[in-house]
């Protein structure tokens, strides 16, 4: 294969080892290594986007003809439009957290480690995307993990981040264990461990039960990443106790690797077992997709269940994105196209909300706010503008109209109402959920905007109008901000870019 | 015909008019909060929307039954043979028919005399900016909700307009009742809407994925194809889903039009600005439920199933809401009370199968509704209470308002002549002829008829207790004095509009935007008797009115002895017909306060028991956080042989037994 | 050349297996959950070797390539847990996992 | 035959006994002779399996490296080096396991071979030559997987200027 073809990876990797040499070299500003990885994920984009075809950039692209969604082969990698679609998000995630992470103190110490990690857990990410062969996704699913939890504790001074940290990094090793026994098995039960292999060449599958059991020890040592119910309990103390910078990574960025690894694993046994009787028991892959299901409503209802009552803001937010991910199991359990496109759209929306309502969290605590979601009282009329950026976050999230949140639900709930076969029940679990979240994301509203401002040291509380939360942050959140209203009001192109790209997966996949 | 063609094509105007009026105060009113030209923007745009408006009506009534729809399409997925045959296409569109155009000049008349009528009435309170902004956010949101072109688009306006009411009962939101009270409405109409939008997708679910879809485009929300010619009927289909997302739409319009048992909202809604009670929980926004059952029977049609749950619901409500009004003290509430008994004689028509009858009531009820409550604001801006008792008299210092009150009052009871009595009557004589048909709807029609009797007694012991007598029993009430030109013009429009917008159907144009309804409306056949029965209950519950209230009188219902009860028996026995003893009054009293009974503790309990349920689910879900890793890695193995157990033995052994795959 | 019962292998990873993940449930010292994490690991180590032992001509290379890589990345995540460990021993003067629990609810 | 398959039970039943001891010790250092010991023992297994290439990879890198990081994990946070780990309460943990065990054996060996499945010997260099060509990208990504470790571990453990 043609090196060229992985010019975004290649920029990505260089610019890690750029900032690892600028710190053994005795480097120390911030802002250089900040300035590296903002504008390697910002040219990394650009050349996914042109690989995708996109009319502007086309100029750019380094892809060979004829690559882009090719039958699927025996190898190890292989390009996808749906990958691709998914590097352009994981590099957009990427990007909000190092541009807002320019407004970092710049006298911090690691900075060089953080920027660092954080492309090297991206290069993972992309890596993902790219996988053609569970064991190469397992692995850059553990390049992306291993940078995580080193970028959790890398203040290395705070009890709270190394505790955060530690929990990360047991539960993860713990599902790195699980996932490759259950590797293992479907070794075992298929011979070869490309996805190619687990799909359309799988001849009658070996050993049924092994590769029941192995898919359920992928379920759970993948649904840790994605964080579903029940493999969810580190994620909230994570998100609370990590930087609040890296947990709207964790949140906005690495999630989503997990997605598309459910997408990689789960939809060739789905699509190819549920279409052709001929190549197995058709009792696998409804079985398959019926527990797949139940993972979905469980993860969105106990998030929202859990959110209800939370008191402070980071938890909420942990919580609420627990139950975003169940909106977008739902589009793997449904494994049609359109189910597909769905979930994938819901990834990309979840980037914009979800980054944005951390990066907004940290600006906040940056202007001297406390964690309490009663500590935000009467921001609103303090900070007008971070207000409404977080409330058309919050908006969004709760699938208010305009925004992006609506259109990806929307396009996901609907397609499960259409697709062949008895989804419909995911379709209103998803429904009711998005009626109780309303309520939460409600009353953060309330909170800000209706309720008094705390008497007692209102005025300390703010040191000075002059602290500002960083241009850095302000444009990321400004971006993201005007990404979920453009994208609400007008996803046409974007949304049929994705669907395309979805059909195109299906269709290799099958 | 030609000039109002373009009408059609101007109706987008109408909401955009107001959402620019949004914008404009909402952006720069805060800083000129002491100048009111907010309030006279708000009233301007308002204006323009209601001229639009009723050129539209007037281009409707010269092309009867014209059906125009322009549309865009937001988001569409394509539909793929196998696996997604059908597609999902989400339009955003404007559609002009008859019924829409009516509910155009509803909303855009009451909504500007309102705002006019605001300028003054909302002359003291801070946050004017605020106030109009948000009221024009609601006309925008109700024009564009008239205006959909599918259910879904209905469904956001929907939404939008529950925001809007949200934050204007919340007004005051200093005062904790009307912060409850927000909270309250937002809880309740949310249990509606859910149920709303389940339906909508159960509909969807049937009918845009089998592909025949008589007015339901294939794969859309849409309403119709847009070349099928209006009213092209229910298409009827009977299936235990279809009647399920009927009960679901019940449940939606339930929630909006305060219909029991989702009705506990409105009544603690009047914590608002009382312009905001007239233009939203009386004229307008609670319409909105009604006029999604209109829309829903006209499109898609209910099953004979939802239809008795509909005329149950409405039947009942008219009569539960009326009881509650014959014994409260608050003159808000009592209108409010009034409102719910109103609406759900919309709900039984539409029910049972008059969907045109009950628009026809729903246009009616609007002027005089709104009249009612523009005229207690009046008495209450003057004498700052709210409470019937405290006053008195009124009628020597605010003979306006007594009188618009008066005219109100008449047209809600029905008296004959004014508008209420056409709609009414039409409404009760046009089920009472399908009662030979349809047995089952006569327990609720009796409800119904009663109700005639209740509503004429109870709004007219407000008047007497309010105008009535010599002077305000409270003498420490401010000195009364009738209110200036901005709040007397709408109040003498609104008056002549609730005297004559009744007999408006009698000329054939106006009739052609209630296709079908018939010309004259309330002389079918053999009814004339029951107009008779009717007109006589009318009379009945003034005449009992005026014997406990009139004159400045203070009926009490004495609890001490029996010698007293027996002494006000007496006393005014003399009066009443025979028929109409205290007894059935006591009877009354009985049923109101168990219907008190039912809505405080039976519906607020459950309201609350939800609640609690949600709460105590986080808060026992939440103690499994415990923070210790080793508990979380428990989790990942529990749920890692829960999964392994499902996938292995459960799922196929369900898939088996449930016969899915 | 040799036969193996299949039966004999599969029960040894799982038993393994289960080893590993008690010990990582009811363990509170760190660096018994690192050794309980690397038991389970072996267990899926072992799983690739056996198979690739009787998978035929080309798996089996593959299988052992997996294990080679397996190991691999089992010794580096034991280098990144010590280093974890080390930081929050010297942060709090403790390597018990349920004393660092103040993130929860 | 029967010598391997005693061999192989032999070689099972130390795996497992060592595991179980090395997690139940008392003894901190006593738990990294047995893991030591754990390791050796499948290496041996390993060796049975006709994978000697990586019977010795288990031996340099776990029973050698890894044993020695463990010791020195436990040498710089304990005070004294025999140090009791802290009691801990069991909970219905092992129950579950055993069940999952249990289920998971009986479905997985029914359906497998019963007996007699012939173990295939490979050459190493067959095996080297597929690590670095068609694998490549594997031990490509497992470099990347180290870097970054190497990274994070070492500014996480070292003392900070600051």
């Amino acid at each position: 294969m043609d090196p060229l073809a992985y010019a975004p990876e290649f920029v990505v990797l260089a610019a890690a080892l750029l900032v690892f040499l600028a710190d053994v070299l005795g480097v120390r500003r911030l802002e250089a290594f900040g300035g590296i990885a903002t504008g390697a994920s910002a040219v990394a984009f650009a050349l996914v986007l042109a690989d995708l075809g996109t009319p502007v950039l086309s100029g750019l692209s380094t892809l060979p003809a004829g690559v882009l969604d090719a039958p699927l082969g025996p190898g190890i990698t292989s390009f996808t439009s749906l990958g691709l679609v998914f590097q352009a998000i994981f590099l957009l995630a990427a990007f909000f957290v190092s541009l807002a992470s320019l407004s970092r103190p710049s006298a911090e110490a690691g900075s060089a480690v953080f920027f660092g990690l954080l492309l090297l857990a991206t290069l993972g990410m992309l890596l993902v995307a790219l996988s053609a062969d569970l064991i190469f996704l397992l692995l850059a699913i553990e390049l992306a993990s291993i940078s995580t939890y080193l970028m959790v504790g890398y203040s290395r001074k705070e009890a709270r981040h190394l505790e955060a940290a530690m929990k990360f990094y047991i539960i993860g090793a713990l599902s790195t264990a699980l996932s490759f026994f259950g590797a293992s098995l479907l070794f075992g039960a298929y011979g070869g461990t490309s996805f190619y292999g687990l799909g359309p060449a799988a001849t009658p599958i070996g050993y049924p039960t092994l590769a029941l059991v192995g898919y359920a020890l992928l379920i759970a040592g993948l649904g840790f990443k994605v964080t579903a119910v029940p493999f969810h309990a580190w994620a909230v103390d994570v998100y609370d106790g990590a930087p609040t910078d890296v947990s709207a990574f964790l949140a906005g960025g690495t999630k989503k690797m997990g997605i598309f690894a459910f997408f990689l694993v789960f939809l060739a046994p789905l699509l190819i077992l549920g279409h052709t009787p001929a190549l197995g028991p058709r009792g696998f892959a409804s079985a398959l997709q019926l527990t797949l299901g139940i993972a979905a409503v469980l993860t969105m209802t106990v998030g929202n269940l859990l959110a209800l009552l939370q008191k402070e803001m980071k938890r909420l937010l942990a919580y609420s994105s627990i139950s975003q991910a169940g909106y977008m199991l739902i589009g793997v359990a449904v494994a049609s196209g359109p189910a597909v496109a769905g979930a994938t759209f819901q990834v990309l929306a979840h980037v914009f909300m979800k980054t944005g309502a951390f990066l907004v969290v940290a600006a906040v605590a940056s202007l001297g706010v406390g964690p309490l979601i009663e500590d935000w009282r009467g921001l609103g009329p303090r900070r007008p503008y971070l207000s409404l950026s977080f409330a058309l976050m919050l908006l969004s999230l709760a699938g208010v109209p305009l925004t992006i949140g609506f259109v990806s639900k929307f396009v996901l709930f609907s397609s499960a109402v259409q697709a062949k076969g008895p989804f419909v029940w995911l379709a209103v679990a998803g429904l009711l959920n998005s009626a109780l979240s309303v309520f939460y994301y409600a009353r953060i509203l309330k909170t800000i905007y209706l309720d008094p401002p705390a008497p007692t040291d209102a005025p300390a509380a703010v040191p000075a109008p002059a602290a500002g939360i960083g241009w850095g942050r302000g444009a990321a959140i400004l971006l993201i901000t005007v990404g979920i209203v453009a994208l609400g009001i007008y996803p046409g192109p974007v949304l049929s870019g994705i669907q395309a790209a979805a059909s195109q997966f299906v269709f290799v996949g099958g | 015909m030609s000039g109002f063609d373009v009408a059609f094509g101007w109706a987008w105007l109408i909401p955009t008019l107001t959402a620019v009026a949004f914008v404009i105060v909402g952006v720069g009113g805060r800083r000129m909060a002491r100048l009111e030209w907010g309030g006279w923007v708000a009233v301007a745009f308002s204006f323009a929307a209601m001229v639009v408006g009723i050129l539209v009506a007037i281009g409707e009534m010269l092309a009867p039954g014209s059906y125009t729809d322009s549309s865009v399409t937001w988001i569409s997925i394509p539909g793929s043979p196998g696996t997604f045959p059908n597609g999902v296409q989400l339009d955003i569109g404007i559609l002009v028919d008859p019924i829409s155009a009516l509910m155009l000049l509803v909303v855009t008349v009451v909504g500007f005399l309102v705002l006019l009528y605001s300028i003054e009435y909302m002359h003291h309170d801070s946050g004017l900016a605020r106030y109009y902004a948000e009221l024009s956010l609601f006309l925008t949101a109700m024009t564009g909700l008239v205006l959909s072109d599918n259910l879904l688009e209905f469904f956001l306006f929907w939404e939008l307009v529950g925001v809007c009411s949200y934050f204007l009962i919340g007004f005051y939101y200093e005062k904790p009742s009307a912060a409850s009270a927000a909270k309250e409405a937002f809880l309740v109409t949310r249990v509606g809407d859910v149920l709303f939008l389940l339906g909508i997708f159960i509909y969807f679910a049937v009918y845009a994925t089998s592909g025949s879809a008589p007015g339901w485009a294939a794969g859309g929300f849409k309403f119709t194809n847009g070349s099928a010619p209006f009213l092209a009927g229910a298409m009827g289909g009977n299936t235990p889903l279809l009647t399920v997302a009927g009960l679901m739409m019940l449940g939606g319009a339930a929630g909006k039009s305060a219909q029991f048992p989702l009705h506990v909202w409105l009544p603690d809604a009047m914590e608002g600005p009382t312009t905001v009670s007239a233009l939203i929980h009386a004229a307008t926004m609670v319409a909105a439920g009604v006029y999604l059952l209109a829309v829903v029977s006209l499109f898609l049609g209910f099953t004979p199933t939802d239809q008795l749950a509909i005329v149950a619901v409405g039947g009942f409500t008219t009569f539960f809401a009326a009881t509650m009004a014959v014994v409260n003290p608050d003159i808000k509430r009592v209108i409010a009370y009034s409102t719910i008994s109103q609406l759900g004689y919309m709900v039984f028509a539409v029910g049972a199968g008059f969907t045109m009858v009950g628009l026809y009531h729903l246009f009616t009820h609007a002027f005089f509704k709104a009249l009612l409550f523009l005229a207690a604001g009046s008495v209450i801006h003057a004498v700052g209470t709210q409470d019937l008792f405290k006053m008195g008299g009124l009628r020597k210092t605010m003979p306006l308002t007594a009188a618009a009150f008066a005219i109100g009052a008449l047209s809600l009871s029905g008296f004959p002549g004014s508008s209420g009595f056409f709609s009414k009557d039409d409404i009760l004589g046009s089920v009472y002829a399908t009662l030979g048909t349809h047995p089952q709807y006569w327990p609720f029609f009796l409800l119904a008829l009663l109700t005639v009797f209740l509503t004429a007694y109870y709004i007219f012991r407000a008047w007497f207790l309010a105008f009535g007598g010599d002077g305000p029993r409270d003498a420490t009430l401010p000195h009364a004095h009738e209110p200036g030109w901005t709040m007397r013009l709408p109040l003498v429009v609104l008056s002549a509009l609730a005297i004559g917008a009744g007999a408006l159907v009698f000329d054939p144009a106006f009739a052609s935007l209630l296709p079908g309804i018939g010309v004259p409306p309330t002389f079918r056949g053999a009814d004339l008797a029951l107009s008779a029965v009717s007109v006589g209950l009318v009379a009945c519950g003034f005449g009992l009115a005026y014997s406990f209230w009139g004159g400045g009188r203070v009926f009490e219902l004495s609890e001490s002895t029996w010698a007293a009860r027996v002494r006000a028996l007496l006393l005014h026995r003399y009066y009443f017909k025979a028929g109409y003893d205290w007894i059935g009054l006591r009877a009354t009293y009985t049923v109101a306060r168990a219907a008190d009974f039912v809505e405080r503790y039976v519906i607020d309990g459950t309201v609350r028991g939800f609640e609690r349920l949600f709460a105590g689910l986080s808060d026992g879900l939440r103690r499994v956080q415990t923070g210790v890793v080793s508990d979380y890695a428990a989790y990942v193995v529990g749920g890692l042989v829960g999964f392994l157990l499902l996938l292995v033995f459960l799922a196929p052994w369900l898939l088996q037994t449930v016969g899915g795959g | 050349m040799s036969a193996f019962s299949p039966a004999g292998l599969l029960a040894l990873s799982g038993a393994l297996l289960s080893i590993g993940l008690f010990g990582i449930l009811t363990r509170r010292n760190f660096i018994l959950l690192l050794i309980s994490i690397e038991i389970a690991i072996n267990a899926a180590v072992l799983n690739f070797v056996y198979f690739a032992a009787f998978a035929g001509a080309t798996g089996g290379l593959t299988g052992q390539a997996i294990a080679v890589v397996v190991i691999g990345l089992a010794a580096t995540e034991v280098a990144v847990g010590l280093a974890i460990v080390l930081a929050l021993n010297r942060l709090r003067g403790s390597i018990n996992v349920a004393e660092a629990a103040t993130l929860k609810f | 035959m029967i010598l391997e398959e005693l061999a192989f039970l032999a070689i099972a039943v130390v795996a497992v006994v060592t595991a179980l001891l090395a997690l139940l010790t008392r003894e901190l250092v006593h738990t990294i002779i047995w893991i030591a010991l754990f390791f050796v023992d499948l290496s041996a297994l390993y060796f049975l399996l006709q994978a000697p290439f990586l019977g010795v990879l288990q031996l340099g890198v776990y029973a050698g490296a890894v044993t020695i990081l463990l010791l020195f994990g436990v040498m710089v946070t304990r005070k004294r080096i025999f140090s009791r780990e802290a009691a801990t309460g069991i909970g219905p943990g092992p129950i579950v396991l055993a069940g999952l065990t249990l289920t998971f054996l009986a479905l997985g060996s029914e359906e497998l071979p019963q007996n007699g499945v012939v173990v295939h010997a490979y050459d190493p260099t067959l095996l080297s030559q597929t690590l670095f060509n068609a694998d490549g990208p594997w031990l490509l990504l497992l470099g990347l997987v180290m870097l970054s470790a190497l990274a994070g571990a070492i500014y996480l453990v070292r003392e900070g200027r600051e």
